[in-house]
């Protein structure tokens, strides 16, 4: 039988392929997709939640991250055409102005 | 009443505040004629309230609540009665001539704003601590004072540093920081006074306080008593805090004559009276007997060191060390009401003689040693008269009710030390009223009569501005008919303070004893009339004897002060500074910079400014801190 | 039943993700995330969230990815992703200990004490009911913010990327040598 | 009597639809063009077999036997899936939309004799919901086709795939909120349920305008005139199917027809009774005459109208249809509260 854990270990692994997506890539656009998947681990787990204590707070919190997503999407993709017009490129190493 | 309450108090604040303004610039006669319009004022506004409380009664303001902490409320009050409007008056009176005197007297100097702003604040705190209605108030005005004093001394602070021989004082700046440290120590004690009784009674206001007085233990008492007149001493410069006060004359004479004759140095006395009913419990019968011994011991030390001394502000300045002590013993010994009537004597005569000696010295181009003046009356004929009746009530002239200030105030003090028993106080006060005639009259004869010395240094005296002169007018008056109005006074502040009253037994042989007073008072100054009146005949052997350069060295106290505190201290500072400051403190504290530094410098290379760099930074964070929720949460079930 | 569907799409989310992540060619990577979202979906609905799997298709799936889709129409991803993937290893270890962090968390026997249910789906409502009930009356002031983020949020995209529309994209040549100056110093 | 929904009776369904859908959609070729001919005063197909129904094969053949061409440059994989996604998001759309009523085998056939055929495949609680979601998935068909192929037109006509399907699917919802709202469920049996006491029990009659911004947004969603921007041959060549030949094209073809057909079926659902009896023509009869109806209507309104301009379909979607439809949501729900 498939119970919660199952969701939340499935949650946690795509998480971490969401996360080893932010680390790996350096082009933005990249770094948003790495981004989607770490949020749909998270909405996975909610709605696994949910279902399991029969309570619809966890499919709640799934809409508004989703609704954060929506936003994100808006304001990201604005953003990165932007810095797409000044630096003619999407990579995160080009962007590097500060020197350490 | 009330609002004239803050206008005495506030308007020396107000004309300080408007002289800083103009601090830092150019000489600006405003400055001086605001600052001396407002203290004149702040002297109208004490003056009616002196009538005020003559004819009513005390005034007590409670401005607002200054500390409010847990159980302890301390309010911002004050209180204007018989002691403290005594006070006011002659403090803002000696100020208002002070100010006037100095418009002429700082004429030339260029930082003529920035000492009337001083000057003014001065009046300020000493107006707080006359008027406090409590002892944390008084605390915060002798502070202020202490700070005007600092100030003041060290006016001229850029003068260098010299040895003790050729300046006794070394330095402005020196004398600043000596009497400021010296105030401090006693301070201490004046703390230690005022902690023991908030922690007795729990609170500070002078009628709570002294009301419960009667239900505390006898060691309290004493303890209190003990440490509230270390504070005294330190502010009214009693041995052993006395050199202070006659290096303090490196300050301009103004400043001389306001706050180290007239007004702060009485702050010690003041306390004491104020205190009164402490200081005259029976448990602290023997604390004032102490007082008393030791304002004695003070007259005749101080005397003795202003008979051979050459520097003409320093003989006045240990002539107000005596006349300090002589305040001292009468309020210890519980004449507390002619202390303070002393006390505002004192302040008229002691003014008009610093404020004279001022106009010396200003004519004199700064020079202050008797030896080298002489024959000056021909040309400051007003100065002399000045001098020459401020040292006559200073050394207590008069006969038969009729007399100068000081014969009526001093001889008082003689007299009660005669009617208390204390016999050998009275002999060496009796002495040390001949010893008091003859210095004074030294010093005028030397200064005033006699060839003229003075051509000799190639200086050409004048008299002062005309407006000074008259400005001193009031002081020379009162000096000479305040003792009028001694039963008057009398009669006033006896609402408030205990009244004292001689023995039949003494009552009859006043007379006896105020002849012997005058006769010894006469006789110093004929004495110094034939010594001096004709002009200076230096004797060789008696100035190389032991007892005169014991003297004139100021029993070598100073020096050593200097090998037994100052320089063992300074040794123990080094010590501390080089060993246990620079190399371990500031070793620690540079320890702990250096490896932030180093930190810093090591992890900078994080911040390379490339966002790749930082997600996996702040991934491994991320990392580290669910590790650590989950151990903690383990953990914590662990421990269920 | 539900356990081959389960694993079904939980073996091709992971799969599909994966090649999201690890793949230099937007194109497939943008497929993938899309494809990987319709099963999530899937799994939505095995979890009776029907209504939450329908936002997710509609939203996710046929606004935020199709945005993206548009997005890279502005770029030029007709070449593969050029990048600098410094240490492998660092990205790997990080991925794969917070993944085993997560799993342990996960597994460890910590679920179920004292967890009661906030807001009980309500009993013989519909899915979309259920939502509704809860989402207007316990979260209406989260609803209405978000719907305020939203508004906020398009304004900001409309004024962001609206901005100096008529500039061409595709002739950035002239800015390079801003950019250029920018990094060499 | 309640009919329990076996996993053969939904695959019956499935099959159903799925051979009807494709079989209507190569059929509707054949009727666009005689109908579009008719319209103009010409035959149209004549030739080929009676009345040129067997054009329909001629096409078939010629599609089956094109060569299938991959241009050289564009990534093959995701160029080969663009197609299967149109026509798969289609029918899974199909999946949720109720095309004919429930009936049973009855007992005589064999093998399938009693087993319960549902109205729909998949009774998802929040069909409408899903029917927009998958349609709405459906816009990757022409947009990956698009950005696949390395081709000027392509690009652009997946850029118009993208704008036109974002902007014109929120129209489509907000269109649908009003009925949803009155008839307070998202399934589509319920809808037609709420419909079935005649023909003055329609949506249409309450939804006037729902009714009309549906259907236009509904001609958009599925590429037809005057909308049909995505693959404007005047403008763009064959836009994202410019690449595109054979088998791969068809597929598209089936995939727009079977949007076509859905639309048609949600239309007749939705606002015009659906499949219930209608006086003495039963529900299956009634259905399939709507929707031959709505088809028809595609047809006629291309042969009427001119296209339009893209900005003109951004304009008329974003400050016309939409507003329009929040006006209209806002007014239902405030009779809704007046009547209570």
């Amino acid at each position: 039988m498939i119970g919660l854990g199952h969701y939340l270990i499935l949650s946690g692994i795509l998480f971490s392929i969401g996360l080893v997506g932010v680390l790996r890539r350096k082009n933005l656009l990249m770094l948003f997709f790495a981004t989607e998947i770490m949020l749909n681990a998270v909405n996975i787990a909610f709605a696994a939640i949910s279902n399991h204590y029969h309570d619809m707070a966890g499919q709640m919190f799934a809409f508004f991250v989703i609704a954060v997503a929506a936003s994100e999407v808006a304001v990201g993709l604005g953003l990165l055409v932007i810095l797409y017009k000044k630096y003619g490129t999407l990579d995160l190493d080009a962007y590097t102005v500060m020197r350490g | 009443m009330e609002n004239l309450v803050y206008i005495a108090l506030f308007a020396p604040l107000a004309g300080s505040l408007f002289a800083a303004l103009f601090g830092m610039s150019k000489k600006n006669i405003i400055t001086g004629i605001v600052t001396s319009t407002l203290i004149f004022i702040s002297f109208v506004a004490s003056a009616i309230l002196f009538s005020h409380v003559m004819t009513v009664g005390p005034v007590h303001v409670r401005m607002m609540d200054w500390i409010m902490a847990g159980d302890m409320l301390i309010p911002f009050g004050f209180l204007v009665d018989q002691i403290s409007v005594t006070m006011m008056t002659v403090v803002t009176l000696v100020s208002t001539v002070v100010h006037i005197y100095s418009n002429g007297y700082m004429d030339h100097d260029k930082s003529f704003n920035r000492f009337f702003s001083y000057l003014s604040a001065f009046v300020f705190s000493m107006m707080v601590l006359v008027m406090s209605d409590n002892f944390l108030g008084l605390f915060i005005g002798w502070e202020g004072v202490g700070v005007c004093s600092w100030l003041l001394i060290g006016f001229w602070y850029h003068k260098e540093d010299v040895s003790r021989e050729v300046n006794p004082s070394i330095s402005p700046s020196w004398a600043a920081n000596e009497a400021f440290i010296m105030n401090r120590i006693a301070d201490l004690g004046m703390l230690v006074g005022i902690f023991i009784l908030y922690w007795n009674v729990g609170s500070l206001q002078y009628d709570v306080v002294f009301a419960a007085l009667p239900n505390l233990s006898d060691g309290i008492l004493v303890a209190a008593a003990v440490a509230l007149f270390i504070g005294a001493m330190g502010k009214s410069a009693q041995f052993p805090l006395h050199t202070w006060l006659t290096d303090a004359m490196e300050g301009p004479t103004p400043v001389s004559a306001l706050i180290h004759a007239a007004t702060m140095v009485t702050a010690g006395v003041f306390l004491v009276i104020r205190a009164n009913p402490l200081y005259s419990m029976e448990a602290v019968h023997w604390v004032s007997y102490f007082i008393a011994a030791l304002g004695t011991f003070v007259a005749v030390f101080a005397a003795s060191m202003a008979l051979v001394n050459r520097d003409l502000k320093r003989i006045i300045a240990f002539s107000t060390l005596s006349q300090l002590g002589y305040m001292f013993a009468a309020a210890g010994l519980g004449a507390y009401w002619i202390a303070l009537f002393h006390l505002a004597a004192h302040a008229f005569f002691k003014a008009l003689l610093f404020l004279g000696a001022g106009n010396v010295m200003h004519a004199m181009d700064g020079e202050l040693d008797i030896f080298k003046m002489g024959g000056l009356k021909k040309v400051m004929r007003w100065t002399y008269l000045y001098m020459g009746v401020a040292s006559l009530a200073l050394s207590g002239i008069g006969i038969a009710g009729i007399g100068f200030a000081g014969y009526f105030s001093k001889d008082a003090i003689i007299e009660v030390a005669f009617n208390e028993h204390t016999y050998v106080l009275w002999t060496i006060l009796v002495l040390t009223a001949g010893l008091t005639a003859f210095y004074s009259f030294r010093q005028v004869f030397l200064t005033f009569h006699g060839n003229e010395r003075y051509h000799a240094l190639g200086i050409h005296p004048h008299e002062m501005y005309g407006y000074v002169l008259v400005a001193l007018s009031p002081l020379a008056i009162l000096a000479v008919v305040a003792g009028f109005y001694k039963d008057w006074f009398e009669h006033f502040v006896t609402k408030l303070l205990p009244e004292y009253h001689m023995s039949e037994h003494t009552h009859h042989i006043a007379w006896i004893l105020g002849l012997l007073v005058i006769a010894f008072a006469v006789g110093g100054i004929v004495l110094a009339y034939i010594k001096y009146n004709r002009g200076l005949k230096r004797n060789e052997k008696l100035e190389r004897s032991f007892v005169y350069r014991l003297l004139s060295n100021q029993y070598y106290i100073p020096i050593f002060y200097e090998k037994t505190i100052s320089k063992p201290y300074a040794a123990l500072s080094r010590f501390s500074w080089g060993t246990v400051d620079q190399k371990v403190v500031d070793a620690t504290v540079d320890g702990i910079g250096k490896f932030i530094k180093t930190t810093g410098d090591t992890t900078r290379k994080i911040q390379t400014g490339n966002l790749s760099d930082y997600l996996r930074w702040m991934a491994g964070g991320a990392l580290l801190l669910v590790a650590i929720a989950f151990v903690a949460f383990k953990l914590s079930q662990g421990a269920h | 039943m539900v356990m081959i569907a389960f694993y079904f799409f939980a073996v091709l989310i992971t799969l599909l993700f994966l090649v999201t992540v690890m793949s230099k060619n937007v194109l497939y990577a943008m497929t993938s995330l899309a494809a990987g979202m319709v099963l999530i979906s899937g799994l939505f609905f095995i979890l009776g969230a029907d209504f939450l799997g329908a936002v997710q298709l509609i939203v996710y799936v046929g606004a935020v990815m199709a945005l993206y889709s548009f997005a890279m129409m502005f770029f030029d991803m007709s070449k593969d992703v050029k990048e600098k993937n410094g240490s492998a290893a660092t990205v790997f270890v990080l991925g794969g200990a917070i993944a085993l962090m997560l799993v342990v968390v996960f597994s460890a026997p910590v679920i179920g004490q004292g967890v009661s249910s906030l807001y009980p789906e309500a009993a013989g409502a519909t899915n979309p009911q259920a939502v509704g009930l809860v989402l207007f009356t316990k979260y209406l002031v989260p609803f209405e913010v978000a719907a305020v983020m939203l508004l906020v949020a398009m304004i900001s995209g409309i004024i962001l990327a609206g901005k100096k529309m008529d500039a061409s994209l595709s002739t950035t040549e002239e800015e390079i040598p801003e950019m250029t100056q920018g990094g060499e110093k | 009597m309640i009919h329990e929904v076996t996993w053969v009776g939904a695959a019956v369904k499935a099959l159903i639809a799925l051979l009807l859908v494709s079989a209507v959609a190569g059929f509707g070729t054949y009727i666009e063009r005689k109908v579009l001919a008719w319209m103009q005063r010409r035959p149209g197909p004549a030739h080929v077999g009676p009345f040129g129904l067997l054009q329909l094969a001629a096409d078939g053949i010629k599609l089956f036997t094109k060569e299938d061409f991959i241009p050289q440059f564009s990534n093959r994989l995701i160029f080969s899936i663009a197609p299967v996604i149109t026509a798969g998001t289609a029918f899974m759309a199909l999946a949720a939309v109720p095309i004919f009523p429930d009936f049973t085998f009855p007992e005589w056939i064999p093998l399938l004799g009693g087993v319960f055929v549902p109205s729909i495949a998949s009774d998802v609680n929040i069909g409408i919901l899903f029917i927009l979601a998958a349609m709405a998935a459906g816009l990757y068909g022409p947009l990956l086709a698009g950005m696949s192929q390395q081709n000027k037109w392509g690009i652009i006509g997946a850029a118009r795939t993208a704008v036109q399907f974002l902007s014109y699917e929120v129209v489509t919802g907000l269109s649908l909120l009003a009925p949803i709202m009155l008839v307070g469920s998202l399934s589509l049996v319920d809808f037609n349920d709420h419909q079935a006491a005649g023909i003055g029990s329609w949506l249409i009659w309450q939804q006037p305008l729902a009714f009309v911004l549906f259907l236009i947004a509904g001609f958009a969603e599925t590429n037809r005139t005057p909308f049909d921007l995505l693959e404007h041959e005047a403008e763009i060549v064959s836009g994202f199917v410019t690449e595109y030949s054979g088998l791969r094209w068809g597929l598209f073809f089936v995939g727009e027809y079977a949007n076509m057909i859905t639309i048609g079926i949600l239309a007749s659902v939705i606002f015009c009774g659906g499949y219930s009896d209608f006086l003495f023509i039963p529900g299956w009869l009634m259905m399939g005459l709507k929707v031959s109806f709505f088809f028809f209507l595609m047809l006629w309104v291309r042969a009427s109208w001119p296209h339009i301009r893209p900005d003109q379909l951004m304009w008329l979607s974003w400050k016309v249809l939409m507003p329009l439809a929040v006006v209209n949501v806002v007014i239902t729900g405030i009779v809704m509260m007046a009547i209570g």
